[in-house]
């Protein structure tokens, strides 16, 4: 089972004080970290891409195909009720951990990217009209810009863009320059991909409901590093994708109030999400079961569920005390380095770094980087909107899970500089 | 066509990255051949859309100059890698004619032995290829005109 | 790696002399089946909702996870390309497997509901109009009906439905009566998932194609018992689900064909699937990538790419003359039962066996069969107009896999009389 | 409301349900119980969908007669062990008001030891608390009116 590092010794930040953890001993529950690349010890720095497992999810995939597997909602037998259950069991540990009202909000789909297009092809289609307007940020990552971009196509909608500062900050007054009356969605990240930059989304959200429109939450950087209460943010839609969060591939979460769920057609048809079929009417489930056709990711979601517990027996705030630490140890060292820009500077942004090298390409440096071990991400992080508006052309990304260490981002350092030294 | 090609440059590069075996020195060498590709050989005029090279991480132009059917390339990347890279392959397999660019093939590229370094794969040198050889193509079709 | 059983005589089935293997070899290659149920040893019969896994499959997932994850089509790092590699050569295995001419036809979906919602979600909305007609058969599952009724509540499609005879058998000349100038469609199972019938694709998809139709294939019972060449079938789409070809839940394909793949708008935005984003304007990649938006089922395909090695190595034939042999055997067995009636008895069956104990109420006879440790699937199998046109509520259902042997069959048969004795 | 409820017959099957250790035989306890429940306490007439009760894998019906505010329930299925366990859930439970059957909760249901048998939640114990709950509260609020 579950073999978490105890905790240390108190750790302040923000005011708070929290237990930090151990990063050495978390780091020995993820088995890839230990692995070499050409040789060198791998330094992981893309975990805003895609996050590693650590061992108790790996297991806990095993587990559940040797000891358990079966389709679910279906059989009436053994192995077929303990999928279930398991399946199930994973749907609540998940709404407990958003602070849902119920597990009845929480729809488990393939990814956020899917999360957003239901909403965008259910909620979109049924109570969007030709000008309504649907506000989105200048930093938005494609999966929440292109399913509007479909809608408007299909719809005639209007997309308003709330402008970024040149630091990356986000000011409320410049998103309640772009309400206005015809406001039927704010479709928001949670946290930058590139820049790291939270949105304050409580507040963003009371005065989008004081306008009467409701709120997206894009929430997959922005659960991984701070967690969420959905109800204390009070937002109708929150999206979020599970390999981010140390869980498998192919699952992400979409939450929705009880009442915005119930008011949605189904997104797609199949098996269960259906009450009963004839060729001439078929009558769907409630929520979350109408949005999930067809044989769900069932190991998938029952993973995710052991990722889950993982992150909260570390402990959300923990984890981002962890991070903070190490992130402003980074921005540190990382500032010595001549010629060294860091893009995306707000004040308390999440652990994710953009950053460029003068003279340097950024494709340059992380192909160094990466023959150092370093992975790092290069280029415009599906955020190419964004990169216009920086009027640059991408950067290399560093973005940090829980694991990362001093150690790592000494060899981050180390690598920038040899990078410099090879390449002019 | 079924002709051995000479490809004295091409044989150039693969004896040179073949006395190589060290793989972050192989790295070394592309750096190298990215700095001292001379960018003057690709003028600035040229660096439009029409000669971009699609599906790469950085961009990358190529142009082609034709003289008595033969493809004389020239090609360019903001990156230093991918101008090694880039630099390589339009080197190697300049002084081609359509058909014998046609004749080469996915090995061509691999007996570069690159094959370790992501980042080849990442820029896709197979692409480039494709593309030099699209290139021959598309003026000898013109040319048929 | 693969611990294959070696193969055993040669062993004839239709005329074509082909290998069988030895299953209690192969057996040994499925951790679950050695597992217990109440204290019973685990008889596996629900392989048609779901199969279980070969431990290749699930080392596969492992290794994935502890060696080389990482997102993919994003990094410029080693595990990113590796990753990659993997996930596009798993591709390229499923092309290979399905004789699809290229990679480039084979669109990873999530499951096989989902590909039958792509189609009818792009190609569908793209191309029928009011008044156009698809062509469905009376047998198929849920997932090959309700996304074309939605299809018909948006844009007023019709829908006709093939009639299967009392026998279970489907006939070409009730499929041809169907037919019109307004046939667009023929969206058909390939193999029943309650009665096991067989429909010849490749006669109705020439018949289609004479009047102009496409035809869409939902193949998720029939590439598990008899593989598929879609060239020589000359279909225009061909949809699966992983989780039944003893691949990991959460994935699934869409096969179409080139061009038709090309006329097709996208299916949902995101990231992966767009070239270049502007608020302004987005343009798409070509097929496959067009249709997976955001991070795709990536270590779900690497295991179906092992799950589809795995069935190559033991080979289509192999398994379909195994299944045959224990399928003829079971039906001799159970007609022994007085009361014992097989519901679809078309000749030439797949390994799929509906059934119903006169006097005796399906759930009964299935929840006395799992207490044998028998697991069976009851109920209408999400075909509930097959069942309406049956006149029958339900049924059990015992569907095979390459695993199951004569000792299953064995004790499926005492599991039945058990349950007479118990009952009446 | 929270005086301790008297549930004679409830408290028969999870002292007879005790006395067996063998889950196979608390399995045919249940058949049993469904191969006596008279088939002739549930009148065909009543066999009809606004008496059924949803989400079941074999059909469960359930009605209630109202007695001096005491709902008596008599429930049916086609299938055997259902009716063994909807016996089980109507004998129980009736006699009691709304507000007591609303008292009733989950550990009520556990008590009855089921919880191994697949079959037990497959179809809903659970469900049909709550069902027997809601029909309470109906004819409550009907007779608030
Ligand atoms: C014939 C048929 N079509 C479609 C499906 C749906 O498969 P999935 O639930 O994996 O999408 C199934 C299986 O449940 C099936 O048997
Ligand atoms: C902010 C944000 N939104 C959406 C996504 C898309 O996630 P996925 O690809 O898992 O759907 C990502 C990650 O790539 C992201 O960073």
């Amino acid at each position: 089972m579950s073999k978490l590092s105890a905790l240390t010794e108190p750790f302040g930040t923000g005011g708070n004080s929290v237990q930090a953890f151990d990063v050495d001993k978390v780091r020995a529950d993820f088995p890839i970290l230990s692995r070499e690349v050409y040789g060198k010890p791998l330094v992981f720095f893309d975990s805003g891409a895609s996050a590693q497992k650590p061992r108790v999810v790996i297991d806990c995939i095993r587990e559940a195909y040797e000891s358990y597997y079966s389709n679910v909602h279906r059989g009436a037998h053994y192995l077929s009720q303990r999928a279930t259950d398991a399946y199930e069991e994973a749907r609540v540990i998940i709404a407990k951990f958003m602070n849902a009202p119920s597990d009845k909000n929480i729809v488990i789909t393939s990814s956020v990217t899917e999360s957003i297009n239901l909403v965008a092809a259910t909620w979109g289609r049924k109570f969007l009209k030709e000008g309504d307007e649907v506000i989105v940020s200048e930093m938005e990552h494609h999966a929440n810009i292109v399913p509007w971009q479909m809608l408007r196509e299909e719809k005639g909608i209007i997309i308003k863009v709330v402008p970024v500062r040149d630091d990356g900050s986000f000011h409320l007054q410049d998103f309640e320059a772009c309400l206005s009356s015809r406001t039927k969605l704010v479709a928001i990240t949670e946290v930058s991909n590139v820049l790291g930059t939270r949105v304050p989304i409580k507040e963003l959200t009371r005065i989008a409901h004081e306008r009467g429109a409701k709120v997206l939450v894009d929430g997959a950087q922005g659960i991984v590093h701070q967690g969420v209460d959905v109800q204390a943010l009070d937002v109708d839609f929150y999206g979020w994708t599970g390999h981010k969060l140390y869980g498998p591939s192919g699952v992400g979460i979409l939450y929705g109030k009880a009442d915005v769920l119930e008011s949605m057609p189904p997104f797609q048809g199949g098996g269960d999400m259906i009450v009963r079929v004839t060729f001439e009417k078929t009558t769907f489930q409630d929520p979350p079961h109408r949005f999930e056709a067809g044989t769900p990711p069932i190991v998938q979601a029952i993973g995710l569920g052991a990722a889950v517990k993982y992150v909260e027996e570390l402990g959300m705030k923990s984890i981002a005390a962890q991070e903070h630490s190490t992130l402003a140890y980074a921005q540190q060292e990382l500032a010595d380095i001549e010629g060294y820009r860091e893009v995306g500077t707000a004040p308390d942004k999440a652990a994710i770094i953009s950053f460029l090298v003068d003279g340097l390409h950024p494709f340059d440096v992380a192909a160094v980087l990466d023959r150092q071990g370093v992975a790092t991400r290069v280029g415009q992080h599906c955020a190419e909107p964004l990169m216009d508006r920086m009027g640059i052309e991408g950067t290399v990304r560093a973005s940090f899970g829980l694991y990362n260490n001093r150690a790592d981002v000494d060899a981050l350092v180390a690598g920038i500089r040899k990078a410099k030294e090879m390449l002019s | 066509m079924s002709r051995l090609l000479d490809l004295e440059k091409y044989d150039e590069f693969v004896g040179n990255l073949e006395l190589i075996d060290d793989e972050d020195m192989r790295f070394e060498y592309i750096i190298d051949v990215g700095k001292k590709a001379g960018d003057a050989d690709f003028p600035e005029v040229m660096k439009v859309d029409a000669n971009l090279m699609h599906g790469c991480m950085s961009k990358v132009w190529i142009i082609d100059r034709v003289d008595d059917g033969r493809h004389y390339f020239s090609g360019f990347s903001d990156a230093i890698i991918v101008k090694g890279l880039v630099t390589m392959m339009t080197e190697s397999f300049s002084g081609l004619t359509g058909d014998e660019l046609d004749a080469l093939n996915e090995d061509h590229v691999r007996k570069l032995n690159l094959g370790a370094l992501t980042t080849q794969r990442q820029v896709g040198m197979l692409a480039m290829l494709a593309h030099l050889q699209k290139l021959g193509r598309r003026v000898t079709t013109a040319a048929a005109d």
